[in-house]
């Protein structure tokens, strides 16, 4: 690595209690504090409590959506079942490792880091009763990144200030201490300085993101059961909804929060369940009743390993399938796909207001990376366009709930409107609603239902396209930014491809894929899951060139932007 | 009927003109009666009320009122209905359903509902049979009773829906026999108005797969003492009773389901600034 | 129509309590005791009892397994409401509508109909109040068919000889008197002699089918919650299972009864549930289970109007999406889809042999049109490879029950043998079961899941292929009678076409396919989905020649095979 | 301990070689421990029995026993012992799951267990809080306990599971405390060896997320009165009772689930006769 580069990597391990997870928190909040932009994310074992964990952290100079190849700063507080993790944590091979001198490096790490530094950890903590070694490996880590001392003290002392000054004091001393144990070999491992950022920055969590964009977009009740790891999603909404007047109730199962957030949206309020994979799977019999009876509805899933119960705690892109085909009849409907953790605030609101101007449910389809991932972003000067329902205008009579003839989407009325009393139905109905097994009106209102959906006009926003060549990459999701930073790799050793991310996975977008594609020979798929459900989505939907090729693997091991490029400098061969 | 209430509308005001699918004689056009009757004497405007039901013959009730209707997935009914009363709590609503949605699929959220105590009346048009798929045991179908899918009867216990809607909190239990409707209208009525969660089991006659339940209009009497306001005393009364004592059961006194509320709301950008770094 | 046709199709309309339904079962068991064969439908309204009706039959020379184009032979008991269906009864230019002198034919079918005859039904009726009109009309269209009058009167004299012998007399006279009032007619709607069978036949529907042969096939537990179609199934199983020493158990929902029947499999009993739409939508969370936990179940799934509650009644092949993909992460399994009513028997019988035999869940895709029509079927002479689970030899030492190194199927021990306990886990888990989160137990089990179901020998059963030429017309299930009939239809017309019907939806079969399409420069794809579901499960799966078109409808108006051929004959612009 | 039962195993020959994933101090060590001791003292081998759980901290318990195990996914628990029993009721059968898998999502499966009385022993470890998921409040968490997700508590009236068992039929009714492995081994005895549906609910402390259930150790006490088989007389003294009473609460004496069973078997292929024309 250079002395002084755009973005650095560090892993701090250590097992149950050694605070390994506050300590990267705290570090890019520092980095941040300090102008830079910082992605961090989190590996935690089995138990509930305790175990080993690592805390993973890119800082960079500017925003980053990824996580890096390779670790630059490797510090381990301990290294009980660290090899647990050896897979997920690649060493660079100018790589500094730091580690307790009482305990040295295990051989395998050591042997892969260019240079290994030894902190008396035990020792400092045995002197210092009040000192912890997370706190002195911290200060260690902040010195040889290049960051200012007395930025970190600042946010050692206010995470601390609620335990009391003395506290917060030896705290910050043992951060000093750390500091000066590496003091010769400062700025080891330096990030190139900050740039400069105007405007107000968030630290948020792709949960977090999502939670915000759907209160900005509009909803005010949720109903959910708890699941990792959407669970973050609900526990910040129940406050905030309180605030903003809404409603967030815990259901006894999925199958009632689903049920629950379409009585509500019945209602006429905006409504919103998150969930993963298993959950997902109890929604799908009321997905389709949400279809057919036109009740808007958002449905956040973020992903996690499958199927079954699966790696709850690790991410994963294996729910596509039962995002986009999981129901059963024919059941259009949106599925919307964020791209890194800052999207995931734009893609909320997006999905609320397309849920609710389209009458139909949304899936928002995330992921653990993208949910749990934390990371600095400028809080965004624009929202996406915002999506309302249209209500009938005066009242028909009598009231056809689900007319064919008012353009694509029939107005829906809201309980307490006069003169417009319906029964939304599930069964296939006429245009007031009522049951009936008739073929015409099976039709008509299948071809409704369809035709509102693709006659939307969706605009920009449905993918991500950049770049040029008759190269194209095609990926989804949270592999967004590794794939354009593979793509940026490649170009760097001259070769250029397009990078084409569809945001809108439903409806299909034929027409504009087919321009995104137009001069492509050659496309490489990359996604995250075991039976290349993307690929296969793609093949099912649109027209793709001859020479196609796929770069996947399940979770929980990330794909990362190096083997995006190594596949595109392959070349014909993709 | 409830005298307080003066009589605006009549339960015609009430009725759709789409025409039912039930068969001639079935029970649940009494039920449609009874409730139709309610709403006159409740007084509301039929777009203040939601009727929310899930799939069998008595879910198809919603689209023959006049009213807001929602005719949900099997089982369901009582999830939608909470989540529309929590989300609009102006609305009056009512859930009705059958035996077989209500405490087969849908016992769970049976359970939680009572629990739950949203402020919701939640009629069960209990025929004891699985009318609409043509004549299965229902949890409340007797033992040896026969049916194509259980030669010689089901050999399980009845499914005792009064007792354990008061185990799990239901704050007001009643039963009625939709063979009499005006008695049934106020019933409801009384459900209605009582503040969160209430129970009225409809004893309502499937003509068509249980014909021997037209000896129910022998077989039910009102019951013989005044509700209670104690769940167990209730309980105990209805472990042992014939399943034919009609009238209000149990009338608790728990507050009805209230939703965190904040003093002042803000506006949502507001909630920006906990991220601010 | 010719005097003497190879099949000749009549439709029986009536309102409720007119007995069309019974005197269509009597009129097809008449046929068929005769030597003919032929295969019985029916509508009715949405009413529980009561309410408008129709049986629809066809008679033929040889088993039939689809409906006519058209109907040759109309007979009206009245007509009230008959209208609904008027779009699923299409009458030949040459057809005979009979009807009730009293009530006339109205006017729209009588202007379709060649002649009308009109029966002094209610006339007779008064003069003899133990008659009844559907018994007069059964005598009159079996004079009409050309059917032997000793031979209904045996079928009518059984069908109420528990009613008492004067019940059945009346009724006996009833369709003389029938019989005698278009004597002048008699053979009008004639079909061709009977072609001589040998062997025993079965009357019997598809539902009953699936339930024999699951029986055959070794299923001894049986959970299931009713839905329509699919309730017939379990209840035929409900008895009969009792009586081969099984148990059949109502379930309190569909969550219940899947876990139910993997409970039952898990200790060693091969296990089965029968639903339709959204009870197989309420099943997916635990069909993933079964999945991962590699225990083998068989789901039949039994199609009906969607998406949501639909069209209860009526057949539609719109499930083929939840089945193919409905689970969340990468869940491999079987799909069958049963292609005649007959086949029924077959499909189930290999579906459960391979579920045991690959312990994995199996889901049999039949419909509302294949469970609920009747024929008449040779019994089989052969059964399909009947496949078992394969049980651990030895006790290993120790059992690892997801062991990667014994085949591609690892042996399953059932609960009491001794030495082989194991826990079975639907969370990602290593060889012996235990739970864990590295990336290489959940490859290699990802792997091992995919790979034994890739390598099993299907053979031929894994598609019906006929015919040959440069066009190929690919359909599945329901609709494979229909497309052959198609075909034979242009063939008359001197085009060739090849017929390809997957009866193995998953896995898929690319190599087997790419053979099946060797050659062929057109292709159309004929399916009864609203959203060419199967057209876009072929695209994502299988190479096809680039002139593909489709022909599809959704439920609930039948394709019939001139459709088909009048796609052929159209040629290239297919 | 059951005396009538001779001792032929130990403990440990029912324990796994899979280490726990529990935090240390977690009252689910001790039911492991109750359960192995119970195991032992019934005197079965390992492979006779089954142990069936669904997904949470107590339920990762099967894998930790030497028996056949069956690790299901969320709340079906029940539904895949009942397959398991009826289809091989030579096999003994325990299901193991928590308070958010038995009485939230598989809250249904729970009534309908008691109700069909199928010969299985249900363990319930109690400890009001969903613990796997970090800390939601269950069915069972009193309404003033604050989490994350429920900012000043719930609200709600706690579910009363052994009221809910006694409403819909389960036939042997305890409850137990983990801190007592002996009494709680004895109980697993008892109810495994009591026939029909059996239900053990053991308050089982989380000491991650609930560390107030320290205090439970002072609470709990032997029940004041002896079982009764009346459950209407059981269901109201447990409806009025502290929560902490321990003991066998309910004996019944429904006959256990049996299914039809024909005199005389027939081949398969007998079957076919009554489609022949
Ligand atoms: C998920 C699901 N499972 C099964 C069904 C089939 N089904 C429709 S109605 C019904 C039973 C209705 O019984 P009940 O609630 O007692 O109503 P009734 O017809 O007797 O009034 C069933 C099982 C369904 N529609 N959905
Ligand atoms: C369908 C589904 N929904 C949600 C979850 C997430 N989940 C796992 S365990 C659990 C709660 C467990 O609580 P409890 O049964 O009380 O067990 P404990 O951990 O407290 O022992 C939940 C909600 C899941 N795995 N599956
Ligand atoms: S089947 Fe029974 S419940 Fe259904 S409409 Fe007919 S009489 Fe009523
Ligand atoms: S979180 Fe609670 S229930 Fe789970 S293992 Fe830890 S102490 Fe036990
Ligand atoms: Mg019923
Ligand atoms: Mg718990």
């Amino acid at each position: 690595m250079t002395s002084s580069a755009q973005s650095v990597s560090v892993a701090m391990v250590g097992s149950g209690g050694a605070g390994v997870l506050t300590t990267g928190e705290m570090l890019l909040e520092a980095a941040c504090a300090g102008g830079w932009d910082g992605l961090l994310t989190r590996l935690v074992g089995p138990q509930i409590r305790g175990g080993e964990a690592a805390s993973l952290l890119r800082l960079a100079r500017e925003p980053v959506e990824c996580m890096a190849d390779q670790f630059d700063l490797l510090v381990g507080i301990d290294w009980v079942n660290a090899d647990r993790f050896s897979d997920e944590i690649p060493l660079a091979d100018s790589s500094v490792l730091v580690c307790d001198s009482a305990a040295g490096a295990p051989p395998t790490m050591a042997a892969k880091a260019r240079r290994v530094i030894e902190l008396p950890l035990s020792e400092l903590i045995k002197a210092h009763p009040t000192w912890r070694a997370n706190m002195i490996a911290l200060g260690a880590a902040g010195s040889l990144l290049g960051l200012e001392e007395s930025v970190l003290h600042g946010v050692i002392s206010r995470r601390f200030a609620e335990k009391g000054g003395a506290v917060a004091a030896a705290n910050v001393e043992a951060a000093a201490a750390g500091a000066r144990a590496v003091d010769a070999r400062r700025g080891w491992v330096c990030l190139a300085p900050a740039v400069h950022k105007t405007g107000k920055r968030w630290l948020i969590t792709g949960n977090e993101a999502v939670a915000l964009g759907a209160i900005l977009g509009g909803v005010r009740f949720a109903a959910a059961y708890p699941i990792t790891p959407a669970s973050d999603i609900l526990e910040w909404l129940a406050p905030n909804l309180t605030k903003v007047g809404g409603t967030l109730v815990q259901a006894e199962d999925e199958l009632a929060s689903v049920n629950m957030i379409i009585g509500a949206s019945y209602g006429g309020v905006a409504s919103l369940t998150a969930t993963s994979g298993p959950g997902l799977s109890l929604m799908v019999e009321s997905l389709g009743l949400a279809t057919a009876s036109e009740v808007p509805i958002v449905i956040v899933n973020v992903m996690r390993g499958g199927p079954s119960t699966g790696i709850p705690t690790k991410s994963e892109q294996s729910d596509l399938n039962i995002a986009v085909y999981g129901m059963h009849g024919d059941a259009p409907h949106l599925v919307i796909a964020p791209q890194s953790v800052a999207d995931c605030w734009l893609s909320a609101q997006w999905a609320t207001g397309l849920a609710e101007a389209l009458q139909t449910p949304a899936i928002l389809l995330s992921d653990q990376f993208l949910g749990q991932a934390q990371t600095a972003m400028a809080r965004p000067a624009e929202r996406p366009p915002v999506g309302r329902r249209i209500l009938p205008e005066e009242a028909p009579s009598p009231y056809r709930r689900y007319a064919l003839d008012s353009g694509t989407v029939s107005p829906m009325s809201i309980p307490g409107m006069r003169g417009c009393t319906y029964t939304a139905d599930g069964l296939t109905h006429n245009e007031r609603g009522t049951p009936t097994s008739g073929a015409r009106d099976h039709i008509a209102q299948l071809d409704k239902r369809r035709d509102k959906l693709d006659a939307h006009p969706y605009g920009s926003l449905w993918a991500t396209l950049e770049g040029e060549g008759e190269t194209a990459v095609l990926t989804w999701g949270s592999l967004t930014g590794v794939v354009r930073e593979g793509i940026a790799q490649a170009r760097a050793a001259g070769v250029s491809a397009r990078l084409i991310a569809p945001r809108l996975l439903l409806p299909t977008r034929p027409a504009e894929m087919s321009s995104a594609l137009a001069g492509v020979e050659r496309l490489l798929v990359v996604e995250q899951s075991h039976g290349t459900q993307f690929l296969k989505y793609l093949r099912a939907h649109y027209d793709l060139p001859a020479n196609v090729s796929v770069l996947h693997r399940p979770g929980p091991l990330p794909i990362r932007p190096h083997e995006v490029c190594r596949r595109l400098l392959e070349g014909e061969s993709l | 009927m409830n005298a307080a209430q003066p009589l605006k509308c009549r339960p015609s005001d009430y009725k759709s003109e789409v025409k039912p699918i039930w068969c001639p004689g079935c029970g649940d056009y009494h039920v449609l009666m009874a409730l139709t009757r309610a709403m006159a004497a409740l007084g509301l405007p039929p777009e203040r009320i939601a009727v929310v039901s899930g799939i069998g013959c008595s879910s198809r009730i919603p689209a023959y009122t006049n009213c807001y209707g929602f005719h949900g997935v099997h089982g369901r009914a009582l999830a939608v209905a909470s989540g529309l009363k929590i989300a609009r709590p102006d609305m009056t609503v009512i859930v009705a359903t059958g035996d077989g949605d209500g405490y087969s699929i849908g016992g769970n959220h049976f359970l939680h509902a009572c629990r739950r105590n949203v402020d919701l009346t939640y009629i069960v048009m209990d025929n004891h049979i699985y009318g609409m798929t043509k004549g299965q045991p229902s949890p409340t179908t007797e033992p040896d009773f026969d049916t194509a899918l259980t030669p010689g009867g089901t050999g399980l216990r009845p499914f005792n829906p009064l007792v354990v809607a008061l185990a799990s909190g239901a704050n007001f239990v009643a039963r009625a026999y939709s063979g009499n409707p005006n008695e049934t209208a106020a019933l409801i009525v009384d459900a209605v108005e009582h503040p969160g969660f209430s129970f009225v089991e409809v004893l309502s006659a499937c003509v068509t797969y249980r014909p021997d339940q037209r000896a129910w209009k022998e077989r039910v009497h009102p019951a013989p003492v005044a509700p209670t306001d104690d769940p167990a005393r209730a309980a105990r009364r209805l472990m042992t009773d014939d399943g034919f004592n009609l009238g209000v059961l149990f009338r608790g006194n728990r507050p009805a389901y209230a939703p965190a509320k904040a003093s002042e709301l803000v506006a949502p950008e507001k909630l920006e600034e906990e991220f601010e770094v």
